[in-house]
């Protein structure tokens, strides 16, 4: 009798110990959407700032009514016949289990987060209803459909049955490499390609690029240091439960495996922007998509490496980033943020190198025809998730922009959106100065100080 | 025989580990989500200080950031004795300086000192921009160590008359407020209404003739926004620590649902309050960003009193209903010729008193919406009674207060500091001094640099002094 | 009998769960107050780069990130063998790159990274403004890599000899530091005043002729406020997470107290250096929001050491005297002509020095004010062995390493780059190029928009297009 109490109570215990944990780690996760606006703000030039701004905080509410309503049904919801491609109940949540809601909330903000990634891509020239189209979409529909895929009970997790020795081989996705990032990744690819690039970026006739700068580096740095913040909760938390044997452990590898990717990644930019070819200055920009891209890179299989092979991997994602970066620029596709560059190149190197590098089957361990065809599927399932997405993105950004509603007018775009569309300049000029004489007129007005070396 | 005794005495031992993992797991949630409830501090500064001028930046920073240390003495001193103190129904009056408050409830403590904290900085907004530093020590003071204290008493500790409530038959009722729509944020409401009506408005806010406002922009909307995500953020931790525990059954669930209801009353508040601003009869017909921002933290404001005991659309449809309180208490506290920069009364006291009431519709255990019947009419009345309570007592006391400060010229600052800034004069140190600004790299459009060498060589009529 | 097996399998299940879930809780523990301590390196980054002109600001944001990242290598590679490595009293040597490191110990090393991290980040804000950047990269990874680890040895791992202390008859003597008022602290503000030391002072700081300090202020109050806030923040978890674990009896309550006291040793130094510094002859008559920022901090470095065994009012006490110590360790480095920007040695080495006293004076086990016994003397003769062994160590090992790259003349950035700023030629990223801002909407108040479009139209030498 009282062995059954306890063992009840046990369970309520675990129980409310995951919940816990999947409650903190999803809203460290919601406080990226602070890290994807500053980043992105920063980014921008004074007169779009508001604009970029407002779009970020909008996308944690749009996603909240789309995916209560329709992505956590197609992603969690049971699918009945078409269980391998989709599920179907729980639609607003009608009829969900109530222990389900902190896994709500969890997966919830992995959904604002892919769809955050796009709108550093279309900054400053995206009109503000094409906006909420895609964003619901993406959060609505596109990415419930994947996580369905890989994280639900989709034909990427299950995989195939190959028999014998091998078993069963399915798509390993562990925090989303491909599942978030390479989606976000693609759906800004074709939402910049689409909208074109920034009046100035370009030259016709001229192979010179112009530097857009964004207004305030410590604003975009500030982004930065935010994202590393929420995005060890990011690949921690997705172990999704803290009460099974081995959970504590598997979390504490992701977050170390995480910070040494990071680690080796911004080295790598650091060093490769100090080459002549590309910069020849320790940029801290790049060093922070660096780092960056070397979080996303870890998103895949941070738990199943060893801490050696995430500086491996950090070192490939820092050449990954570079790679798409330049060719992003030589395709002519204006990406203010590099945030294609960041997630779909960090995405795919993810991807593909935990088939290599995982410390129980990856192809530098266990060199055999399991490994093979994991990498295989590996493939399999990124080909899958970017036609998916690409597919739809293009379809959603192709209506929009037939419609006319998918780029300001010109003279918006010159002039800057802040004013017109939300009549909130970033740095209203009537609020800055004060009464008091300062130090610099003092100085203006004596002779000023001549310094000399010595 | 023997293993018998073992079994027993591993089972023995098994409870008391139990006992342990609770408290430790009870004590750890609590340390967790206060401490992100303690960034709400650094939320409401930046909120604030992007929505003041630069020239009272540094003034309104280091009121929030004192608001945090102020109450940390008070709420120490005072303050939980009379909150959660033993005592009688009105009020506690033990464990003055946590004298006699064991080990265990220093979690506890710390809980609710943040909530203390996150009260008393709803007032700074209101008064911002003319508030006299004193002043503010004193009613910062008063507020987390006395009026927010016995009001916490009345609703959350065992004995207090609200939580107590009434029976009638088979029928109890007690006063149900969660995570404070009316204890913390109606009572931060009325406190800064009051503030702000017995300071008067800031010199220009309102046209000397003809009396319309006149809008005075804050320097920085990236800061107003880093503020509001910030606060988003440690509002999610507000509502969902306010289970107060993990451990026990069911505890899980209840965060669970109080987060994922905050998410979605702040999604009702900011869509409404987005499209009532676009539309031309009542907003300026633009996608305004900081209105958007207020609406969405009037929403989570209105789920706080129920968010642990709703349905998601109840929670979505209570966030709709508060943003449209702040649009009206904006509304009228604009027509009333009060001048509050940032709304918080329309924020905390329009989200605040409608998340009062709507605990009592919407509430799948007691509602009216649900359950018409004389249990729920009581629970409507009581919340009604707890309501108006709570408004009364804040709004007296802050009223003697302010009143009181203003008889001795305390409350506010001379004109010549309002005029040129609170900044230089109180504090030192101009949030952006000029001097600093500036390289000497002669970059691309370096206007200004080229412009002062100009002036500086060659047109000595232009004079840049005051 | 079947009965009894099933109990008893039950039973064993039982404990075997207990097992993996006090593992898993502790891990949760450490992993999440540890991810809150690497949101520090934020911190660091924005009071730094508010206390710096504008034309070094991305160059002192990119050493804070590269802070976090530096150690990510060295402190893996090396770091946490030296510190927590099998190995003698003086230094551990085993698990270089975590090799034979098991999965359960990684959030461990996590934890320790974020602190290795935290060490290294102080110095920054020391030789801020001149620091060339191959020096930083030289003695980051030196800090984090050797000098700070064989410290945590000493005194953190199970064999280090300060740990281990010593006997005298019944008496055991340990050397005590909780959350590293000594090692984290006090190593980082010796190491941060010994490079500014050997940098020298920024041009212009001291006034030639008659060597008077001249005031340069930091470009941005706000940001300077956003650092302290997200410091504030992280301190907490700082303190509290320094129990390690979570899941054994009384972890939690130790946490809480330790959380507790650090909020009140934050209060006691806020609010004395905010009244020192509005005295006439002490400070400079204003309510001065960084000193009070900086004394806060203090006093959070002053409770580091002591703040999970001492009373709420004696950490309020060891706060004001922190706040004490802040004010007096900044007259000295003034007076020594040394120029600390940021005030790192003042709040890290000032506060931490009290603080590891404070620990043998006020800690209610064996604190010299409550036992007045042999025992409470040997421990405060052995905490000043501790930290004067922690002195030396830092001091001679960042003496050498900074004067030798003084004479390969790495440590200093040019006279030019200097004056004319370090973001361009270095990072070739202004904080704020002007080209980025303005608008073309004509706004209320645009004065410098106008002017320039004057002078355009005036004086035509003036080319303000790209």
């Amino acid at each position: 009798m009282s062995s059954n109490t306890t063992a009840e109570e046990i369970s309520s215990l675990s129980f409310s110990l995951d919940q816990f944990f999947l409650i903190i780690m999803g809203m460290v996760v919601y406080f990226m959407q602070c890290g994807f606006a500053f980043l992105e703000a920063g980014a921008v030039r004074s007169k779009n700032v508001t604009n970029i701004l407002i779009k970020n905080v909008m996308d944690s509410f749009v996603s909240g009514i789309a995916y209560w309503i329709f992505g956590y049904a197609f992603a969690y919801g049971d699918g009945g016949k078409a269980q391998k491609f989709i599920g179907a109940t729980y639609f607003a949540s009608y009829d969900m289990p109530m222990d389900q809601y902190a896994s709500f909330f969890f997966q919830y903000t992995f959904a604002a987060t892919a769809a955050t990634i796009v709108s550093g891509a279309v900054a400053e020239r995206c009109e503000f209803i094409a906006y909420f189209a895609y964003s619901f979409v993406i959060t609505g529909f596109i990415y419930p459909v994947v996580t369905h895929w890989a994280w639900g009970n989709g034909w990427l997790v299950d995989g195939y049955d190959y028999g014998g020795d091998i078993g069963q081989i399915a798509y390993q996705d562990f925090a989303g490499s491909g599942v978030v990032h390479v989606l976000g990744g693609v759906c800004a690819f074709i939402g910049a390609a689409l909208l074109g690039p920034r009046i100035g970026r370009f030259q016709k006739g001229s192979n010179v690029i112009g530097t857009l700068r964004g207004h305030s580096v410590p604003i975009a740095a500030l982004g930065g240091f935010v994202l590393f913040f929420g995005f060890l909760a990011f690949n921690g938390g997705s172990q999704l439960t803290i009460s099974s044997e081995g959970d504590g452990a598997a979390v504490a590898v992701s977050v170390v495996n995480t910070i040494i990717s990071a680690s080796f990644a911004a080295f790598g930019s650091l060093i490769i922007n100090r080459l002549h070819i590309f910069g020849n200055t320790w940029s801290l920009l790049v060093t922070i998509n660096g780092a960056l891209t070397g979080m996303v890179a870890a998103c895949a299989g941070c738990n199943q490496m060893h801490p050696w092979s995430a500086a491996i991997l950090g070192l490939f994602s820092a050449m990954s980033y570079t790679l798409w970066s330049t060719v992003m620029k030589k395709l002519n596709i204006d990406d203010p943020l590099d945030a294609v560059a960041v997630h779909f190149g960090g995405g795919i190197t993810g991807v593909v190198l935990i088939a290599f590098l995982d410390k129980d089957d990856g192809i530098l361990f266990n060199w055999d025809r399991k490994s093979g065809l994991k990498l295989g599927w590996q493939f399999v399932g990124l080909a899958a998730i970017i036609a998916w997405s690409a597919l739809f993105s293009l379809l959603i950004f192709g209506i929009l922009k037939c419609f006319g509603v998918l780029r300001v007018s010109r003279e918006i775009e010159d002039k800057g959106l802040d004013i017109p569309k939300h009549n909130e300049p970033a740095y209203p000029v009537e609020a800055y100065g004060h009464g008091h004489v300062e130090k610099l007129i003092q100085i203006l007005e004596t002779q000023p100080m001549v310094v000399t070396q010595g | 025989r023997a293993r018998l005794d073992l079994i027993e005495h591993n089972s023995n031992a098994s409870i008391q580990w139990q006992q342990n993992t609770e408290e430790n797991a009870d004590i750890f949630f609590l340390i967790m989500m206060a401490n992100t409830i303690f960034l709400m501090q650094g939320g409401f500064a930046f909120l604030e200080a992007g929505s003041v001028r630069s020239k009272n930046t540094t003034n309104i920073l280091i009121k929030n950031l004192l608001d945090a240390f102020i109450s940390g003495i008070s709420y120490w001193m005072v303050g939980y004795a009379f909150g959660f103190g033993d005592g009688n129904a009105f009020i506690g009056y033990s464990g003055f300086a946590l004298s006699g408050v064991e080990g265990s409830s220093y979690a506890y403590w710390f809980f609710q000192y943040v909530f203390a904290a996150t009260a008393a900085t709803i007032v700074s907004g209101a008064v911002a921009e003319r508030c006299d530093f004193v002043a503010y020590l004193v009613y910062s003071s008063c507020i987390t160590g006395f009026i927010y204290p016995v009001l916490t008493h009345w609703a959350w500790s065992s004995d207090g008359w609200l939580a107590v409530g009434f029976t009638d038959g088979p029928i109890e009722i007690t006063y149900s407020d969660f995570a404070g729509s009316g204890i913390v944020h109606c009572a931060g409401g009325v406190a800064a209404f009051l503030a702000a009506a017995v300071m008067g408005p800031r010199i220009g806010r309102f046209d000397k003739e003809t009396g319309n406002p006149v809008d005075i922009k804050g320097h920085s909307v990236p800061f107003a926004a880093l503020g509001g995500f910030i606060l988003l953020f440690g509002f999610l931790a507000f509502n969902g620590s306010s289970q107060g525990a993990i451990s026990s059954a069911g505890d899980g669930v209840a965060v669970a649902t109080a987060v994922k209801n905050t998410v979605l009353g702040g999604t009702g508040g900011a869509f409404l309050t987005l499209t009532l601003n676009r539309l031309k009869w009542i907003g300026d017909s633009t996608w305004s960003f900081l209105t958007t921002l207020n609406g969405c933290l009037a929403g989570m404001v209105a789920v706080c009193a129920s968010c642990n005991q709703i349905t998601t659309y109840g929670a979505f449809i209570i966030g709709i209903i508060g943003g449209v309180m702040y649009m009206i208490t904006t509304w009228t506290v604009l027509k009333l010729k009060v001048d509050d920069p940032l709304d918080a009364t329309a924020v905390h006291f329009g989200g605040g008193v409608w998340g009062v009431i709507a605990c009592a519709l919407f509430s799948t255990e007691f509602g009216v919406l649900y359950h018409w019947d004389k249990r729920s009419a009581l629970q409507l009345a009581w919340q009604l009674a707890g309501l108006s309570a709570i408004i009364t007592w804040t709004a007296t006391l802050s009223f003697i207060m302010f009143y009181t400060l203003k008889k001795v010229s305390l409350l506010r600052v001379s004109f010549e500091f309002e005029m040129k800034g609170l900044d230089i004069p109180k504090h030192g140190e101009p949030a952006y001094p000029l001097e600093s600004y500036g390289h000497g790299w002669g970059e691309t459009g370096d206007a200004l640099g080229s412009m002062v060498e100009k002036l500086r060589n060659k047109s000595p009529t232009i004079n840049t002094k005051t």
